[in-house]
C-alpha cells in the first residue's frame, strides 16, 4: 500500500457492533475499513471476520452477502483471513448451535455445545501448541472469552487451549489452517495481552 | 436522553443545570449543601490526626528529594495550602507553577510574596506561548474557552513534576467538586484523578481529544498536556491528596488569616464581591466569566455567594442581592487579551454566539434574582489593585515588587 | 580568608591586558595567555567541519518517545542564552527546554524578567527554578562573610539546576555557552575535546565537596537541594553531555552575543559604566549586585569586567592596546554605591561592615589601602607593578 | 484457569454518573463516558453500566453509542430499561456486549427467551436485588415498586432454566455503604441456581472481597461508588489481592 501501512478490510455481514473492532485495528496503527462489497475488501491486505450472536443467523447473512464463496476463495488464494470469536466458529465445516448448520469449511472440524459448564465467559490463560511462532509469545497470557459453543477438531489446526478449572478438559482457543486464523477469545477486548497479540497477528501475516 | 426539569436548590442558588452535576434531595435541598453540612458534624481534630498518619511514610528519608509538591498560583488557596504544609505538618515542599500568561501584577506580587513568606523552593513551567495561543484558538472555538491550557497546565504540570523528581505526594487544597456540588463526602477521601481531571478541569476534553485531522493544532503543540503514562504514574505512585478533606476548608476565613498572618493581598474586581480568589489572572473573572455566564447560565459569583451562605455569613436574600450586583457587569480588561491573541471583538462576538448555551434570563428567574441593593456587611477593603498602580498589562515573568507598598486604601 | 593570588609581580598578556592573577590560568612561555592562544588557533579552524561535527553529535541524541525537546539549554534570559537559543532553534532545527534557574524577588531585575520574558516570547519552552529566597539571602550573606563573594551559593545554583533538571527530565543532552577553559583560560574544566563539557563539573566553583562549608554554616542538607551538583554516578547514570556552543561558534564575543541578543529584543543596562564597571552594559543582565561582585574580584585580582570586555575587542582588532589600558584603567573596580547599600540591606550587614570585610581581603601586592579608606592601585595595567 | 473477575460499575441516573447509596440517596460524579473510558484504561476486568431511572423508556441507546464509540478494550455490559427484544438487539447493536435484565424478569419473564434468541444467551445476565426481610428470610426488592418479598417462582425459573448465562447478586442492604457485601446472600442462591454469580453493592475494600472470592460459584465482583476516590483504584485492589484467582494487572507499554 502506498502509505506503507497494512490495510485490515472487516468483513461485515449485518450482524452486531463492529466499531470496536474497527476502533481497535485503527488504534494499533493499521488503515482500517468495514464493507460487506468484495471489491472493497480486495484492497484489504488482512480480513477480519468478527462476529457475535448465532451461527445460523451470521451464515444467513453471508449467503445473503453473497460472502461465503468469496471468503473460501480469499483462503484459496492464501489470503490471510482471522476470525474472531463467533468469527472463528464460522470458520468451521458446521455447528450444532439451534440446530444442524453447514459452516464456511475453511477448517476442518464442528462447532458444538461446550457442555459442562455450559459457558466459558471471563478471562482465561492461553496454552499456545507447539509450533506456533506466532501466537508464542502469548502463551500464558489471559484474554477474554465469551461462548457457550466451542470448536472441536483435528488435533494439527488447534493453535492453542484454555482450560475452565486446572486439569479440566481443555477448550479450543484458535485455530490456524494455512493463512486461514481463528481466535475463540476477543482480542479487541482483552485490553493490552490481546491488543498486542491482534496487532502482531495482523502485521505478520499482512506482511508476507 | 431524558433532561428532566431544572430544579434550584432550597438553600444556595446553585440549579441542577450545574456543569459538574447536582442532585436535590427529597427536601429540595442539594447534594452540595447536604455535604457541606459535614463541615459542621465531623470532627475536625481527629481528621488532621488522619492527615498527619497519611504524610508520614512521604518524608523525605534522606534528605535529598522533597516531601511533596504543592501547587501554587499567585491567587486561590495557595498561602494557606502552603501554611498548613509547611508550617503545620512540616514537609518540605516543591511548589510548582504553571505560567498562565494571564497574570496580573497583584499575581505576581502575591506568588513573590509565597515564596518569601515560607521560604520555598519553586519551579515554573512556561510553555511557548505560540503553541499556547493556537491551543485557545482551538478550544475557543471546539469549547469556548480561554482557559484550556491554563486548566489543563495548573493540573498537569504537578503531575508531571511528582513523575520526573519521583516526588509521589501531591497536595492539593480543597476539591472543587466536593466543595460545589458535593460529590464526595469527605469521609471519602478522594484524591487526584486523571478521570475527574478530564471530565470536569477539561470539559471533557484532554490533550488529544483536541488534535484533528482537520485542525492545524499538532501533538508538538499539545504534548506538554498530556497526563503521565499509567506505567510512570505507578512506578512513582504518584498520590494526589486534598487538604479540604482533613481541615474543615473555609476560602474566606483562610483568605482573611493569610492576610493578616502571611501577607496576602486582595483586589477589587468587576464581576464579584469575592476580593480574594482569581487575583492572579486578568480574564477570569472578567472574559471568561462571561462566557462561563453564557454557557451555564451563571457566572462565578454564584459559586461564591452559595459557598457564603453555606458558611452562614449571608441569607439566600444577601446572596441574590449580590449576585444581581455583579453577574450582569461588563467586562472590564478584553481589549489586553485581544491584542495579545490577536482577536477581533467582532469576531469573538461570532465565536460565543455558536456555543451551545443555557437561556440566561430563565436561569436568572428560577433562582430568584431580583433587584435589591447589594449588601457588603462583610466584605473588607481589599489592600491592593490587580494593577497595582504599575501597569494595566499581562505579565509573562515578573519580579515580584518586593518592596512595593500595598495601599490600604487601594 | 587567604588568597591564592602568587606574591611577585604581576604579569600582562603582551597582547591583551589579561593579567596572570585569574585563578587556575598558565601564561605560555612566549608570553601570550590561554585565551589569546586559543584566539589564534582559531584563525585556522573550518567552522564548516565544526558544525558537521555537532550535527554528527546531535544524531546520537535522538528524542525519547513521546518528547519533544531534543536538548536542554541553561538560560539566564541574558545576551549569550538568547543567542544560543535562536541558533539552537532556528539553525540546527532542534527543540531546546531552555531552563532559568532564577534568583529571588529581592535580587533579580526588572530587567532580567524582561528579558526572560521576552526569550519566552520569541517561542520557547521554559523551565524555571527559583530557590527558597530567605535560604538564599541566609547564604549569600555566609558566603560574604567567609569568601568575600556573595556567589559562591549562588554559582552553586546556577550549575546544578540544568544538570539536575536533565536528569529528571531524561534529556541527556545540554547545550552550554562558552568553554571556561578556552575562551577564558581555566585550565581545570578542559575536557576531551573542545566541545566536550563533562569536566564542568571540577570548575572550581563545584568541585571540592560544594555543600560542605554551608553544612558547616548550619544549613541542612535538606534545605541545600538546590545546590546540590549532581554526583558523577547519577551524571553518568544519565548519560548526560555537556556541549560548549562556543566551540562551535566563530564569532562568540560578548559585544556580538548582545549584537545578535539586542536585535531580538534584549534589554540591556541604563546605568553608565561608572556605576557599574559594565563598559556597554550587556553582561549578568539578571541582577545588578555582580557590579560589586566585580569590583571585589578587581581588588582581588587586579582585574574586573572591563578588562573582558577590552581583551575580546583588543583581539578581534577592534581596538587598540592603548585605548583598551585607558578603558581599563577607567571603569575596572567602579561600583555606585546605591548598589553596595542594597546589598547590605538585603544581606543585613552595614556599609561599613561590608568595607571593613573588603579591605580585609584587599590584595596588598596590587592595592594601597590610605588610612582614610581610600584604594589606590600599585599597579600599571597592561605593564604591571 | 478462568479467572474471577473485578468488575467497575457505573450508575447513571438523569443522564449522570452517581454515586449511589442504596438507590435512595445520589451524589453527582460526572459524565458516564469519562468514567468507563477511565475503568478501561485502569484495566478493569469489565464495565457494568446501571441506568437505573430508565422506567419504560427503555434502553439508553444514545449512552451506549457514546460508549461504543470509546473503543474500549474492556468487555461492556449494560443495564437499565431492557424489556423487549427490540431492545436487547438495539442495546448490542449500539455497542454492548452484554445486557443486564432487572425489572423485565418479574413484569414480562416471557420476553427473555426472545431476547436470548437474538442475542446469545452469553449475553444475558439476570440482576436480583436482595436484602434479608424482618422475618428473617431472603427478599427479592422491586425497586420500581418498591415492594419486596421472596424470590418470585417465575424468577426462580429464569435462573434455572437455560436463558441466562450469569446472575448480579445486589445487596440491597449495604449498596453504597462501603461496608462490604453479606455473603450469606450468595449461599442463599445456591439453592436455586448453578449459573456464575456476581456480587454487587457495598464492595470497597480488598478484605471485603478477598472471603467473596473462595465462594466456589463466585464469578465476579463488582464494584462502583469506591473506585472513584483514588487513582488506579482497580490496580491497588488487585495488588492488595494478589493471592486470589484474579487476572493480574497489567499495563501495556506504549512508551
Amino acid at each position: 500500500m502506498s502509505s506503507g501501512r497494512l490495510t485490515v478490510g472487516i468483513v461485515d455481514y449485518g450482524v452486531g457492533n463492529h466499531t470496536s473492532v474497527l476502533r481497535c485495528v485503527r488504534e494499533l496503527g493499521f488503515r482500517a475499513r468495514i464493507s460487506p462489497q468484495p471489491h472493497q475488501l480486495d484492497q484489504a491486505d488482512v480480513l477480519l471476520l468478527p462476529g457475535v450472536g448465532a451461527f445460523p443467523t451470521a451464515m444467513e447473512r453471508l449467503h445473503a452477502a453473497g460472502l461465503v464463496g468469496y471468503l473460501q476463495r480469499a483462503a484459496q488464494l492464501g489470503r490471510p483471513v482471522i476470525g474472531i470469536c463467533l468469527g472463528m466458529q464460522l470458520l468451521a465445516e458446521s455447528s450444532t448451535e439451534l440446530g444442524f448448520t453447514p459452516g464456511l469449511g475453511l477448517i476442518p472440524g464442528a462447532v458444538e455445545a461446550i457442555g459442562d459448564p455450559r459457558w466459558h465467559i471471563g478471562w482465561n490463560s492461553l496454552e499456545v501448541a507447539e509450533g506456533q511462532p506466532l501466537l508464542h509469545p502469548s502463551d500464558g497470557e489471559v484474554m477474554y472469552f465469551n461462548h457457550s459453543y466451542a470448536f472441536r477438531g483435528p488435533e494439527t489446526f488447534v493453535a492453542a487451549r484454555s482450560r475452565v478449572r486446572e486439569g479440566s478438559e481443555p477448550l479450543v482457543a484458535a485455530i490456524q489452517r494455512g493463512s486461514v486464523w481463528g481466535l475463540q477469545f476477543h482480542p479487541e477486548k482483552s485490553q493490552a495481552p490481546g491488543l498486542e497479540l491482534l496487532e502482531r497477528m495482523i502485521r505478520v501475516r499482512g506482511e508476507r | 436522553m431524558n433532561t428532566p426539569p431544572v430544579q434550584t436548590c432550597k438553600r444556595c442558588l446553585y440549579n441542577t443545570n450545574h456543569p459538574l452535576g447536582l442532585v436535590l434531595d427529597a427536601d429540595g435541598i442539594c447534594s452540595g449543601c447536604r455535604i457541606h453540612e459535614e463541615k459542621d458534624t465531623l470532627d475536625w481534630a481527629d481528621r488532621w490526626q488522619r492527615l498527619e498518619q497519611l504524610v508520614k511514610p512521604y518524608r523525605s528519608r534522606d534528605s535529598r528529594n522533597y516531601d511533596c509538591i504543592v501547587p501554587v498560583s499567585g491567587a486561590g488557596d495557595s498561602f494557606f495550602i502552603v501554611h498548613l504544609v509547611k508550617e503545620r505538618l512540616g514537609l518540605k515542599p516543591l511548589l510548582v507553577t504553571y505560567n498562565r500568561y494571564y497574570n496580573t501584577p497583584l499575581g505576581i506580587r502575591n506568588l513573590a510574596q509565597l515564596r518569601r513568606r515560607f521560604d520555598c523552593d519553586i519551579l515554573t513551567q512556561s510553555v511557548n506561548p505560540l503553541s499556547v495561543k493556537k491551543i485557545i484558538r482551538t478550544t475557543l472555538r471546539e469549547l469556548g474557552s480561554f482557559h484550556w491550557p491554563v486548566l489543563a497546565g495548573q493540573s498537569v504540570f504537578p503531575v508531571q513534576t511528582a513523575v520526573s523528581h519521583r516526588i509521589p505526594l501531591i497536595i492539593w487544597g480543597a476539591h472543587q467538586g466536593l466543595e460545589q456540588v458535593g460529590m464526595f463526602s469527605h469521609l471519602q477521601e478522594v484524591e487526584m484523578t486523571r478521570r475527574y481531571r478530564k471530565d470536569h478541569d477539561l470539559m471533557g476534553y484532554e490533550a488529544d481529544d483536541l488534535l484533528s485531522f482537520f485542525d492545524y493544532l499538532t501533538e508538538a503543540d499539545l504534548w506538554q498536556y498530556r497526563y503521565p503514562d499509567e506505567a510512570a504514574l505507578e512506578r512513582v505512585g504518584v498520590r494526589g491528596i486534598y487538604l479540604g478533606n482533613f481541615v474543615r476548608w473555609d476560602p474566606w476565613a483562610q483568605h482573611q488569616q493569610m492576610v493578616k498572618q502571611a501577607g496576602y493581598a486582595s483586589a477589587r474586581m468587576n464581576r464579584t464581591f469575592d476580593i480574594y480568589d482569581h487575583v492572579d489572572d486578568w480574564h477570569y473573572m472578567d472574559t471568561h466569566d462571561i462566557i462561563k455566564y453564557h454557557k451555564h447560565g451563571y457566572g462565578r459569583v454564584v459559586d461564591q455567594a452559595s459557598r457564603e451562605i453555606r458558611h452562614g455569613r449571608i441569607s439566600r436574600q444577601d446572596a441574590v442581592s449580590l449576585v444581581s450586583a455583579y453577574q450582569g457587569n461588563r467586562p472590564r480588561h478584553q481589549s489586553m487579551l485581544f491584542t495579545w491573541l490577536g482577536l477581533e471583538k467582532s469576531g469573538l462576538d461570532f465565536l460565543i454566539s455558536q456555543l451551545p448555551c443555557h437561556s440566561i434570563q430563565a436561569v436568572v428567574a428560577s433562582s430568584g434574582f431580583a433587584d435589591a441593593p447589594p449588601r457588603h456587611f462583610f466584605v473588607p477593603e481589599p489592600v491592593a489593585k490587580l494593577d497595582m498602580n504599575i501597569s494595566e498589562r499581562q505579565v509573562i515573568v515578573g519580579k515580584g515588587y518586593p518592596d512595593n507598598f500595598i495601599s490600604k486604601t487601594a | 580568608m587567604a588568597n591564592t593570588i602568587r606574591v611577585g609581580n604581576v604579569r600582562y598578556c603582551i597582547r591583551c591586558l589579561q593579567p596572570d592573577t585569574r585563578p587556575n590560568t598558565q601564561f605560555r612561555s612566549d608570553g601570550l595567555c590561554p585565551a589569546c592562544h586559543y584566539f589564534d588557533q582559531l584563525q585556522e579552524v573550518d567552522w564548516q567541519e565544526r558544525y558537521e561535527i555537532l550535527q554528527d553529535l546531535i544524531t546520537q541524541f535522538p528524542r525519547r518517545k513521546g518528547q519533544f525537546h531534543d536538548c536542554i539549554i541553561g538560560v539566564s534570559g541574558g545576551k549569550d542564552s538568547t543567542r544560543q537559543a535562536l541558533w539552537v532553534r532556528d539553525k540546527l532545527g532542534l527543540n531546546p527546554l531552555l531552563v532559568c534557574l532564577t534568583y529571588p524577588p529581592e535580587q533579580v531585575s526588572e530587567r532580567g524578567v524582561a528579558n526572560l520574558s521576552n526569550l519566552i516570547e520569541l517561542g520557547f519552552d521554559v523551565h524555571t527554578l527559583a530557590l527558597a529566597p530567605e535560604t538564599w539571602r541566609r547564604l549569600m550573606a555566609s558566603a560574604f562573610r567567609r569568601f568575600t563573594n556573595y556567589a559562591r551559593s549562588t554559582e552553586l545554583a546556577l550549575f546544578s539546576a540544568v544538570p539536575r533538571l536533565a536528569i529528571h527530565y531524561k534529556i541527556p543532552l545540554i547545550l552550554w555557552g562558552e568553554n571556561p577553559g578556552l575562551q577564558l583560560g581555566d585550565l581545570k574544566t578542559l575536557g576531551r575535546t573542545g566541545y566536550d563539557g563533562n569536566n564542568l563539573r571540577f570548575m572550581n566553583t563545584l568541585s571540592g565537596g560544594g555543600l560542605n562549608w554551608m553544612l558547616e554554616e548550619g544549613f541542612n542538607e535538606h534545605d541545600l537541594i538546590g545546590y546540590r551538583y549532581p554526583d558523577a554516578e547519577e551524571f553518568e547514570a544519565a548519560g548526560l553531555q555537556i556541549v560548549y556552543l562556543g566551540w562551535f561558534l566563530g564569532d562568540w564575543s560578548l559585544v556580538d552575543n548582545g549584537l545578535y541578543a539586542c536585535a531580538n529584543g534584549l534589554q540591556i543596562r541604563a546605568d553608565t559604566p561608572e556605576n557599574t564597571g559594565d563598559l556597554y552594559g550587556i553582561t549578568s543582565l539578571d541582577e545588578d549586585w555582580v557590579t560589586l561582585n566585580q569590583m571585589i574580584k578587581y581588588y582581588k585580582y587586579g582585574f574586573g569586567r572591563a578588562t573582558d570586555y577590552v581583551n575580546e575587542e583588543i583581539r578581534l582588532g577592534r581596538m587598540t592596546r592603548e585605548e583598551g589600558i585607558a578603558l581599563v584603567e577607567r571603569y575596572d573596580g567602579c561600583c555606585g554605591p546605591h548598589y553596595i547599600a542594597s546589598f547590605c540591606e538585603y544581606i543585613g550587614i552595614s556599609v561599613e561592615q561590608f568595607w571593613k570585610q573588603v579591605h580585609a581581603n584587599l590584595n596588598h601586592e596590587l592595592f594601597d589601602l590610605s588610612a582614610d579608606g581610600t584604594i589606590t592601585s600599585r599597579f600599571r595595567v597592561g605593564v604591571g607593578l | 484457569m478462568l479467572r474471577k473477575r473485578l468488575l467497575g460499575a457505573v450508575v447513571v441516573r438523569q443522564g449522570w454518573a452517581v454515586q449511589s447509596f442504596g438507590y435512595r440517596r445520589w451524589l453527582p460524579l460526572g459524565k458516564a463516558e469519562c468514567l468507563v473510558e477511565n475503568l478501561d484504561r485502569w484495566g478493569a476486568d469489565g464495565i457494568v453500566v446501571l441506568a437505573i431511572d430508565r422506567g419504560d423508556q427503555g434502553p439508553d441507546l444514545a449512552l451506549i453509542e457514546r460508549l461504543g464509540a470509546l473503543g474500549l478494550s474492556t468487555p461492556l455490559t449494560y443495564g437499565g430499561g431492557l424489556a423487549t427484544e427490540e431492545h436487547a438487539r438495539e442495546a448490542v447493536r449500539a455497542g454492548a456486549e452484554r445486557l443486564v435484565l432487572d425489572s423485565v424478569l418479574s413484569h414480562n419473564p416471557q420476553a427473555v427467551g426472545a431476547m436470548a434468541s437474538a442475542v446469545g444467551v452469553q449475553a444475558l445476565v439476570a440482576a436480583l436485588p436482595l436484602l434479608y426481610g424482618t422475618d428473617g428470610q431472603v427478599h427479592h426488592l422491586q425497586h420500581r415498586s418498591g415492594d419486596q418479598g421472596l424470590l418470585p417462582e417465575r424468577i426462580r425459573e429464569l435462573i434455572a432454566g437455560g436463558q441466562l448465562s450469569e446472575v448480579l447478586v445486589i445487596d440491597s442492604t449495604g449498596e453504597g455503604l462501603g461496608q462490604g457485601f453479606n455473603q450469606s446472600l450468595l449461599q442463599a442462591l445456591e439453592a436455586y441456581t448453578d449459573l456464575p454469580l456476581l456480587a454487587f453493592g457495598g464492595l470497597a475494600r480488598a478484605e471485603q472481597i478477598r472471603p467473596l472470592l473462595s465462594h466456589p460459584q463466585l464469578a465476579g465482583v463488582v464494584v462502583g461508588n469506591a473506585l472513584n476516590y483514588r487513582e488506579h483504584a482497580i490496580g491497588h485492589l488487585k495488588a492488595d489481592l494478589t493471592d486470589q484467582p484474579l487476572r493480574p494487572h497489567r499495563q501495556r507499554c506504549v512508551i
